[in-house]
């Protein structure tokens, strides 16, 4: 048993965390926020030029074989990336395309489609989504609406879906359908005849689209995996994925108790620091408390994500969900209280901190969702 | 002991429902409903339409031109209007600054700025709050110093909700740093549109536009616009503070509220038992909140002081409103968050902060009911 | 709209507040519960004497109507003397015998039963328990196993009864079966032949009994209400009861804050008193509150039961038993942390208040029962 | 970064296993399994049965008669141990004064002290507490004042855990009211048996009795029981504080008992959703609390300090144990309470207060990671 980083995932840490603050520093990004700002962020809801320096450092490959020019990187490694993008509130869209989309072409695709597909998301070329969920399902549904009909007349999708993660920015789009009693992917190209996007700034600045599809030409080499196979990848997908929100929070929760100490420690009234006052003092070990705690969740969901079972995996995802969305909601309303007025302002890094902490929480399943797969387990003990 | 209103007050209830029928704009009405903003001039006309029937300010006795009603005729007034779509009226004037101006203000000052009140015509805000003198309001550095019939104001004020559209604001002002700190500071009435006032916005993090920073520099006031003597502002501010501040409690916004979670949550919590529960807690609560605040109504009625209540119903009502608001956010956005609705969410987040924070109130009620 | 107590009101609060300072306090009550103390209190579970006494201030007979020796008391009524029991750390068996019991008689029995029996109850000298609930029933249970046989042969009970109140210590018991679709109720003699009490020390100081009823003979006479026709009369008193118990923790509830908010400004620590440092400040704050909130709670359940639809006041019993529990379990929580080590001593009174609402909080539904109550409320609608 | 356990430790939990199979007595293991009161007699036996194996001291160096095992072989022995139901060994002795002995003692002292504790033929207690110094122990009062080759103690010592069956007592004694309150504090053992020392019961309100007072009035104490250096006791006592308590956690005892919830809620859970609900957060709890745990003892393996860590082992694990046997409260007593149960729930009350409690666990934090 280690539960210790390695010396290269310390390193890794350490190039992140260096980068993000030299580069990407509260100031900068929400100056690039801005509308009319020199980048085209506000378009994309990124920095592209933040992608490339991720690419450069070798982030968007990490998880890939090295035989399709990744680094072979684990769910720990994960971690350790998913925490510093958390720290530096870089919304940049890894966890779509990376996490989700690469992870699927990782597990599913063919050689020939790892060949080009990852190394086009490991270089930062390619941004691929996920198009899964429809609107009124649930994230993880099993049963899809959306339709294939062929191979008379070739093969033609219909449908809706929703929340898709930086679906209006991506170049191609992995989209799920029913087929032969399960669940098939199809890559398709973002911009291709019948794909109409719609696209919404969310809260925390990312971009999250709805994707209509109609009467939509695929060729049976654009299925990703096989006829009605992709559903145990997909499972597996958002466990990874959540594991993986589960790291950013925990980045997003440390750095609101570094930003909510320091403010303690200058900010006077009646005279002394908010400091010396013992009931501000106590809830930030409780907030302490709640970060080590969130740790702990996330590790256990990244060490079962990476070598237990299935089961195992689904379990202590679910329970680090539950344990990180309890975390993030006292963390962040406690971390925007303690602010006073300052942490209800748009000026202060903590208001988009606790932003980005509330999207997180919800998405891929909220607590109450995940407090129910736990519970459905003891039911069929 | 009961919850029956009487005869009168059934009557009563009657009479204000009717009239919102009939006098609230239906353009306002739509806005509030769809959580819209609302802007000066509906806040404007509706303070018109309701100062015409003679109920533009409900709470101030009658030979000020108020309506004179109890506390009971108060609260059902209250949670009529905001059943019926009606929008808040302005509080800085009505609640704030007039209960002062009454009963400190030369009568000069209270044919001045009363009616202008009571008609919507003047605008007013709060100047209290300053950067670094957020709890702690007695620290504040803005000084107005005497010059012939003058004082000159130098300063900044910060959290000034809604004065981008003032026409005046009420300030604490520093007029004496030789006494204790609560002693050196006045109550002085500014014209927002004197020269040297300089309003600036604070985004809030939903993206809105609430709050201000003001700035005074060398702003020139007349001493007769000092309330009662020079230095005591302390105590009329303090007035304030105690002044029943029974809206706090957000009650007849809450039950509204629950109306409207209810109904986007009803499919979603006929399978979803956690959503239920969560929901019914909520329900359980706002009775039972709505009670202490009856409790507070029916005591104000026989004449006891409110006390550290006002305290409570902060502290209960804007927990309560906030988790109502929390739960509209889980229920909606389909596995993620409604954008719109997330804003509104954010919006919110300043009730626990704004108006004494409730760690404030929590001061309060440990020294006025523990002696702690 | 009225919520303030009336001169009568206020004058019972006074008496009863009196006399259980003067006759029973803490340390009086603790003397008599070791074993071989003068009075028989460790055999009955309560003091006989304090009884009589309760008995002549008219505390007994107060919700029976005037035509019966009672004193036509309301709920309001109850309300007030149940807090001041609760103050008062009096066990006595108030709730079983006066609320209980005679309510039911009272509101199923024939002029002649409450004549007899709503008169010796309310003079303290008979002692009536309810044996509803069954082993492994919920508490308000409406099919039973107790049988009743006859009239061929007569009529016979046989069966067991779980959580009697004061059972082993009663002259008479009400008991229920089923009979013709419905409940009925047979008042009989607690010492007939056939009938088995196993009695039990509850960790409060009450007695509960377990009750076996092998072969009991009763009479058509016996019959209090309806064939059937319970049902409705047990699920009223069951909310009677339960806004009474309210009423108990309320009362007991405010001794705590009292008792611990004395406490802290007198116990030095670190050179200055607990009540200086913040965070305990703030803690006996959110006491308060609960303490505010769990009287509206039982105000509002009360008025309910008094004037509301039997559909209302079970709503508002199950509301207050809901936010009543909340409130208990904080504030009997901290106030025992607060006084530290002190706190789980038998020496001091905070842990007997401590039991007894923990003891409260289980009795007649939990939490999560009355959340169920409420939240099925909302599924019908 | 794994949490498998290696070939080597795998094995040594089987040994551990087979050994406790084979040599844990049945009655001792009926009357744990059965929360049965485990009395003086059986946790000697136990301990002698463990020292004959050579296991009787896990956390101390092999040199002074331990095991020398490593933090994760500890993490193991202990699991094994309440899984299989053995009962508790004394902390007084092995893990409270053992350490401050083996640092600081003189050699003399640790010949004297050590094997005895080892053996279990010496049962200690701990004598910090005084009455009005509970979190404050500074403040204690306890006098011993020099005659000639001994102290001569008075004062009193409070909430000291099975002082009735004790030998001996370490204790905080003050030796001189010159200093600063912590530097005049010595560490003192003292014979239990010696004239002038008595004990008095106080019962807990489960009507338990596992704490005591204890008096001391002219003890005579010879100077050899003095550890260390005259007036540095304060600094024993808090190497002690800061030396590793990972037993605070109740991790195995919180899934031991987390099973016999699950098995005593088996039925009720199936139909009870909000009790499903309950205890399917305590699992998702403990098995985040034993991540914490075992992140503290993998750190510890690699020579890192334990920080601050144990406080949060000791918050969380304290509240996560009361809330199972809250739980375990909640679904016993058919619709009221087992009167068996509520008093282990009412003997658990403690855990949140002993041993330091929360709130001072809370300023260790604050002060130690936060900086506050």
């Amino acid at each position: 048993m280690n539960l210790n980083l390695t010396e290269d995932q310390q390193a890794l840490q350490d190039t992140l965390r260096k980068f993000a603050a030299k580069e990407f520093s509260f100031a900068k990004r929400r100056a690039l926020a801005k509308e009319g700002a020199g980048e085209a962020i506000s378009a994309t809801g990124f920095s592209p030029a933040a992608w490339q320096q991720l690419a450069e450092i070798g982030v968007l490959a990490l998880p890939f074989e090295e035989a399709y020019g990744g680094l072979g990187g684990s769910a720990l490694d994960t971690m350790v990336v998913m925490e510093e993008l958390g720290r530096g509130l870089m919304i940049e869209p890894y966890l779509g395309t990376v996490i989700l989309s690469g992870g699927l072409i990782a597990s599913l695709g063919s050689d020939s489609q790892k060949e080009t597909l990852l190394a086009s998301i490991g270089s930062g070329e390619s941004l691929v989504a996920l198009a899964h969920q429809e609107p009124g399902k649930a994230f993880d549904a099993e049963v899809l609406t959306t339709s294939l009909n062929g191979p008379g007349d070739g093969l033609i999708l219909n449908g809706n879906k929703a929340q898709v993660l930086y679906g209006a920015q991506s170049h191609q789009v992995l989209v799920s359908v029913n087929e032969a009693n399960g669940i098939s992917l199809f890559l398709i190209d973002s911009k291709a005849q019948g794909v109409t996007w719609h696209d919404q700034k969310m809260p925390d600045g990312t971009r999250v689209a709805r994707l209509e599809l109609n009467q939509v030409s695929v060729s049976e080499a654009a299925r990703v995996g096989g006829k009605g196979a992709a559903g145990p990848a997909l499972s597996r997908a958002f466990d990874v994925a959540n594991a993986a929100l589960c790291a950013e929070a925990v980045g997003i929760i440390v750095t609101l108790i570094e930003i909510t100490s320091e403010y303690l420690k200058t900010r006077k009234q009646f005279g002394v620091t908010l400091g010396t006052f013992q009931a501000l003092k106590h809830r930030m070990v409780d907030m302490f408390v709640w970060s080590e705690t969130a740790r702990s969740a996330t590790m256990l969901a990244t060490v079962r994500v990476a070598t237990g079972t299935a089961a195992e995996a689904h379990w202590a995802c679910a329970a680090a969900k539950v344990q990180v969305g309890d975390a993030a909601r006292f963390v962040g309303q406690q971390a925007i209280q303690l602010h006073g007025g300052m942490g209800v302002t748009e000026e202060m890094a903590v208001s988009h901190y606790f932003k980005r902490l509330t999207c997180i929480a919800a998405l891929f399943g909220d607590i109450d969702h995940h407090l129910g797969v736990v519970s459905d387990v003891l039911l069929a003990a | 002991m009961n919850l029956d209103f009487d005869e009168s007050e059934v009557a009563f209830r009657a009479e204000v429902r009717e009239f919102l029928d009939k006098n609230l704009p239906a353009d306002i009405q739509q806005k509030v409903r769809s959580h819209a903003e609302i802007g000066k001039a509906d806040t404007v006309r509706w303070q018109q339409i309701l100062n015409q029937r003679g109920w533009g300010a409900s709470m101030w006795p009658k030979q000020a031109g108020g309506t004179g009603w109890n506390a009971t005729q108060r609260y059902i007034f209250e949670e009529e209007c905001v059943f019926a779509g009606a929008p808040a009226q302005l509080p800085f004037g009505l609640v704030m600054v007039a209960p002062v101006i009454m009963a400190f203000g030369s009568p000069e000052q209270q044919r001045t700025f009363l009616p202008k009140i009571l008609s919507g015509e003047d605008w007013w805000c709060q100047g209290y709050s300053e950067p670094g003198s957020g709890s702690d309001l007695a620290s504040l550095r803005t000084r107005a110093e005497r010059d012939g019939d003058h004082y000159v104001v130098n300063g900044q004020k910060t959290w000034t909700t809604l004065a981008q559209h003032a026409d005046w604001i009420f300030c604490l002002v520093r007029t004496s740093s030789d006494a204790r700190q609560q002693d050196g500071i006045s109550f002085l009435l500014i014209n927002m549109h004197s020269p040297g006032v300089t309003v600036r916005p604070i985004i809030m993090m939903d993206g809105g536009h609430e709050i201000n920073d003001v700035f005074f520099d060398n702003v020139r006031v007349p001493v007769g616009n000092l309330v009662g003597e020079e230095n005591k502002g302390w105590s009329y501010a303090k007035f304030l503070l105690v002044h029943e501040r029974t809206g706090l409690a957000l009650v007849p916004q809450g039950k509204r509220l629950l109306v409207e979670l209810k109904a986007i949550a009803a499919e979603a919590m006929k399978a979803d038992h956690r959503l239920r529960d969560r929901i019914a807690r909520i329900e359980i609560e706002l009775a039972v909140h709505e009670m202490t605040l009856l409790r507070v109504v029916s005591a104000s009625g026989s004449k006891r002081g409110p006390g550290a209540e006002a305290a409570i119903l902060k502290i209960r009502g804007t927990e309560i409103f906030q988790t109502i608001y929390e739960t509209i956010l889980q229920v909606t956005g389909g596995a993620y968050v409604d954008p719109a609705v997330a804003n509104r969410f954010f919006n919110m987040r300043k009730l626990t902060i704004f108006g004494g924070s409730n760690e404030i109130q929590k001061n309060i009620i440990a020294q006025m009911v523990l002696g702690l």
